[in-house]
């Protein structure tokens, strides 16, 4: 966290003075877990860089930890953000900067309260990467709109009550103008949910098939064929998570390993040190660049320098889950159980090594491959010239797929 | 030398016979379904490769009803089998078939390996290095063997055994000596596996019947280190099958109005895989010939090699694949899984090096 | 090598019988080596697999060994392989290929005997692994061109009478199109060849500057405009050398490395043993796959495999020499000698390790870059597909540079 | 914490001042032509740096005509020094400069070095890894130093000694002790260095005086941790004007019609360099930084990571130059060979991972 700035303290002190005031009005040992979160929103205390009347006061983003350390101090309950993510990180800043009134002031204080959960409907099989050549249709019915497609890598899609869409509204349109932006009820006839069992044996995930699902007009975020533009927003969020922040030496997947080194002598190979040793300092130097990049970030907006962190991140659990397992030898032929489940959490270093060994896979595919974020820093920090593109100004339905 | 680096016409036949059974009988949606099911190992499969095809009986001569082959003949079916990622215990009956044939007064048990009528398996853990075998967690009464007495009983744990559940025999080394103990006389506990198609188990003997075999282990570092140079080349047929498999998907997968092989970060890399495989094929032929001295040294290098080739093809396959190689629902996964726990197999790569240095004189310090 | 076929036993027999006859004839300890080298050319005994009358015998290659060991059993002088390389293996192949009658009788009997030196006029600055892009020009004027540009990496140039030469006749065509191949005479006027220092602090190489330098067109080989076609025969027979064949372990690099660990334990360092023996198993690896493959091709052509040899090569030898410097330490910050000079030959593992890691380093650029082998690897053993070409169909002149 | 890690304004204008000096009188083409003459260092373009800019005393305190700085700001010197190779000893002045800070009663040697009226140098090989500086080579006479007898006459010789060249006074290790001695006094003779941009030298002392500055080598393990940190930020200043000058041809040159910087092969592994030399960025801001139990670790951090980078990254610019990149007449060679010797300078990578291990508690068996 940087240094707060004269303005910055006397705010500061205005917030306490405000925090204790709430908190003598609404004790949170006594005070219902939803009202007492929304009576924080309509205080505007819940996220404090968001306007009046939307949960905020227009202030820095700086100073949300002092509203969340003085919260916690007092014992008050919080959002459990970590289930309602997506529509913090995603869905409410698209909303925040597309939404129309009316729409803002529906969704966005359920969201916050974690009233209402919500899940994201980009992907599909046909477009990872490319997700501009996504192929979900939604056609115009009168007021409506008739949503038909399939939908993949979608977390949470079995809780959410709404989605953040974007489907095609004109395959005519070279592929990035033909889309538009749409906040989905997930129980809308039409909505089906199926859980995508990975290599783990369990699913995060969900596919989600659309069959002629009604989304109307009223809930478009942006303009029809604006969709790219809109979408931008909510991937502009995404990647800040993993591999960004402060976090102690030996903490993740570094951790696990050097425990297992230091606790067990018996699997110490000698020949491995240096490859253990190599990686610790990887793994170091990812932990110092990720906190250098928080200082240098702290109050902008995530660059392409997040990639960075994320690919570091992802090569780095790879290689230390590999290595883990090796050391293991005949503990790393076993696995912990291969159930289909449903896991609440996701926690990459948990389980079993087996698990983290599989689990780290995902890590480069998941939220931007490997060979993407490459691909940004090569042309967004180094400048290098972008691939040929042959696919810009082609109308969407005559793309080789 | 060089010549034995290739295939000859009757390898590349047999090699034929197993891709045809295998397409048939073992494609990966099968073998997939199976790792759920109750029977992780695939009978009738193996029935039908081992004796249809003769398989089991490959080193077996050809007086005791098997086919008098080598080495060279079995790595040319753990490479189909590899490919496959089959769930049929060729492995370990080829470890014990090679165990059995350098003992005496074997040639009974031989001859029912060779029909079919029983499938043996060495009781060590699948993670033992060849010449580090001797590990005892099994104690024998009486102790030591008295002349001339050849049954005993035997008391004791192995963990981790590969191929052992589809078994009839248990060959298993205790307190210096090699036992023979019938499969329904100990207590089997099938491992949740890394590996889903090659499911581990863990054995209990509990004064189990046991007839000697042989004193001392040098016969089952040998047997360990012909298991270990096989699995180089199932190793090697694993990651062909990867690359295949990735190179395939690249071709016709479009992003960015292009196929994505043709980008040249992934045509690079997986030019490297196929450099990679290339040597691969060269060192686990190599492994599979030599003699004498040179034998320990090219199964090593073998192992060092393959296990890393394995590895690097399946997680490139995964990754290449991108999000389709991360579910459950495509075979990337049954490959990553294979290759992993294969490089733990009879050692690990690192361990294999660490051997290395002392066959050929470079010490670590 | 592989076993001889019946066919080749009943002829190995007559080549003994015709070697003793010649010996007979020719006594190599009384006999000056250039009449002997030309009698045994004109005796069909240089080169088997090229027709009679030009040094052979239209045999197949696989005999060639008979009678070399033959040759040198008896003492015989050799034509020093070595010194005239790029006329045996580029020149010779070529002429043989596209040349004239009277060209081949004119240049093929004084490079078999060593009496003249050939070199290659293919890259220039601006055409490297896209050799097509070459701008030196030929213009016609009379029976004659007029040759000017600038040639690069161009060894044995200050020693060679003839060089093959690769240049544009029609710049108005797209590149493949308006090249011309010819043979230039390096004594005539307006060819200066400059010693091309390298980061090694030696000259292997030269450039060659062309100035209005008169080329008969008599001697062009092949068509006007079929100098790409003609080219491709030159650089098919050049990766073969490099990473291919027979060699014992640990000859190369590995053995130097391995060499120093055994006999000087005092820079063992544990830490590296692995790595160490990582790279003897990549050694060995590539040896056991270069004799595979000159078992599979020992009748065949060089195919893309021969490029996957060169790749591994150069990429050994980057590695093992870098080990090297790191094993040693203090001793590695030394260097024998920065004198310019020009070798005789050219041994990568040979004058001390820091030498070994700059040379080492061209290896992976010389004869074609990895990059390009990996692209060959990549288009034609695994079949992917080209990158998109922008340069194939437009004039030459009008490309972007 | 995470502030260090970012470049303050003074430390940003000192950066530029030195940046400006180098582009005037250090352009690549002098620093090559030097190596060629008889002056391998650049006296000229020290007496600029070392006293016009004030970059000799950086460490010295203002009351002895000094900066009053501390590592940060001369690590910012180091990486503009890098990023030019230049032929300077700011390195060797920097680590007896922090010796000499560390010993008692050494006001005077200090002023003459802020002045830029002398300038020392540590007499330990370049290859010495800090707490390795024990190798005894030199001896001493009379042997114990006598109570208050703080002459003395040393014998013995010290080879690959850095920035010795130019010196005026040496520091050296002898028998347990430090002491000072006058360069003249000396026979040094320069080594034909993989550096050519920083010449070695081997020392010879004969019966020559030394005053004794102290006992105990205490001191001289923490200048050389010292210098090991800033050598850090010199490699990652090397690292970086490598991947810039890459960055640079990749755009213009052009191959198949195309930047050859617009193919994913060089793309990403350009990108990758970069992940690594942003990383490289923060240890190396850090190793100056820490202090206490955390230095040690910080400073082996920095220095198995940045030799590594700046290696990498020297090797790139050769290999994405091609052929151009081979020769004399480009500058990547000066590149290659200063990061090339600069990971074998002060400990390997390797050395500092094992120190590493040891102060982590993650031993290796």
């Amino acid at each position: 966290m940087p240094p707060l700035t004269a303005q910055h303290v006397t705010t500061q002190h205005d917030l306490e003075n405000q925090i204790r005031d709430f908190l003598a009005a609404h004790d949170p040992s006594t005070v219902d877990r939803t009202d007492f979160l929304r009576a924080r929103f309509d205080a505007g205390l819940a996220w404090l860089h968001y306007p009046p009347g939307l949960g905020g006061q227009s202030l820095s983003r700086d100073l949300q930890p002092v509203v969340e350390q003085a919260f916690a101090a007092a014992g008050a309950p919080d959002n459990d953000p970590r289930r309602i993510g997506i529509g913090l990180g995603m869905a409410a800043p698209t909303i925040l900067a597309y939404g129309t009134e009316a729409q803002q002031e529906r969704w966005l204080r359920p969201l916050w309260c974690g009233e209402e959960v919500w899940c994201q409907l980009f992907s599909e099989p046909g477009a990872g990467s490319d997700l501009a050549a996504l192929a979900t249709r939604a056609v115009p019915d009168g007021d409506d709109w008739i949503v038909t497609g399939q939908k993949v890598w979608t977390s949470m899609a079995h809780e959410a009550r709404w989605a953040i869409l974007v489907a095609r509204t004109d395959p005519d349109a070279p592929k990035h103008s033909g889309l538009s932006y749409f906040v989905l009820d997930m129980t809308a006839p039409g909505v089906e949910v199926r859980p995508l069992r990975q290599i783990t044996g369990e699913a995060e995930f969900n596919e989600v098939f659309l069959t002629d699902v009604r989304v109307p007009d009223a809930h478009r975020l942006g303009a029809v064929g604006d969709g790219w533009r809109v979408a931008q927003t909510t991937l502009m969020n995404e990647r800040v998570a993993i591999g960004g922040g402060s976090a102690p030496r030996e903490t993740g997947m570094i951790g696990v390993l050097a425990d297992t080194w230091r606790t067990r002598p018996e699997v110490r190979e000698p020949a491995l040190h240096d490859r253990l040793m190599t990686l610790w300092v990887a793994a170091e130097a990812a932990r110092l660049t990720a906190m250098r990049l928080s200082a240098q970030l702290a109050a902008g907006q995530p660059g392409p320098e997040g990639s960075a962190a994320k690919y570091a991140f992802a090569t780095l659990n790879q290689q230390l889950s590999g290595l883990e397992l090796e050391l293991l030898g005949e503990e790393g032929l076993r696995y912990d159980d291969w159930t289909m489940r449903r896991p609440d959490v996701v926690d990459f270093v948990g389980r079993s090594p087996g698990y983290r060994y599989l689990r780290a896979k995902g890590n480069s595919i998941e939220g931007g491959t490997s060979e993407i974020l490459l691909n940004i820093i090569a042309e967004r920090v180094l400048g290098l010239p972008g691939e040929i593109r042959t696919d810009k100004d082609v109308a969407w339905k005559d793309l080789p797929r | 030398m060089s010549d034995e680096l290739l295939y000859s016409e009757p390898e590349e036949e047999l090699r034929a016979a197993v891709a045809d059974l295998l397409s048939a009988r073992a494609p990966w949606s099968a073998v997939l379904a199976r790792t759920e099911s109750a029977e992780p190992y695939d009978a009738d499969l193996w029935k039908a490769l081992g004796t249809g095809i003769g398989a089991a009986g490959l080193l077996v001569p050809e007086e005791l009803g098997g086919a008098g082959a080598s080495l060279r003949e079995a790595a040319v079916v753990a490479e189909e089998l590899g490919k496959a990622v089959a769930p049929v215990p060729f492995l370990g009956s080829l470890t014990a078939t090679a165990l059995l044939l350098a003992l005496p007064g074997c040639d009974a048990q031989l001859r029912r390996i060779a029909t079919g009528e029983q499938t043996a398996a060495v009781a060590v853990p699948f993670s033992t290095l060849p010449g580090n075998g001797r590990r005892n967690t099994v104690s024998v009464t009486p102790w030591p063997p008295k002349d001339g007495v050849t049954d005993a009983r035997l008391t004791g744990r192995v963990t981790g055994v590969a191929d052992a559940l589809p078994a009839d025999v248990l060959i298993v080394p205790a307190d210096g000596s090699l036992y023979a103990v019938q499969a329904v006389d100990v207590t089997r506990k099938a491992v949740t596996s890394l590996d889903m198609t090659r499911v581990l188990c863990d054995i209990e003997l509990e004064d189990t019947p046991g007839e000697l075999l042989a004193i001392g282990y040098s016969a089952l570092d040998e047997a360990l280190t012909s298991a270990a140079a096989v699995l180089a080349s199932e190793q090697l047929g694993l990651a062909e099958r990867c690359l295949a498999t990735t190179v395939e998907y690249v071709k016709t997968r479009h992003q960015f109005g292009r196929a994505v092989g043709s980008y040249q970060g992934l045509k690079h890399r997986l030019a490297q895989l196929w450099v990679q495989i290339a040597q691969a094929r060269a060192v686990a032929r190599h492994a599979v010939s030599a003699t004498g001295d040179e034998r320990a040294i090219a199964v090593a290098v073998a192992q060092a090699h393959c296990s890393a080739v394995a590895v690097l093809a399946a997680e490139e396959c995964v990754q290449m694949h991108g999000g389709i190689g991360f579910t459950w629902e495509h075979p990337a996964h049954l490959y990553l899984k294979r290759a992993k726990s294969a490089s733990l197999a009879l050692g690990t790569a690192a361990r294999h090096r660490a051997r290395l240095a002392e066959l050929v004189g470079l010490p670590a310090s």
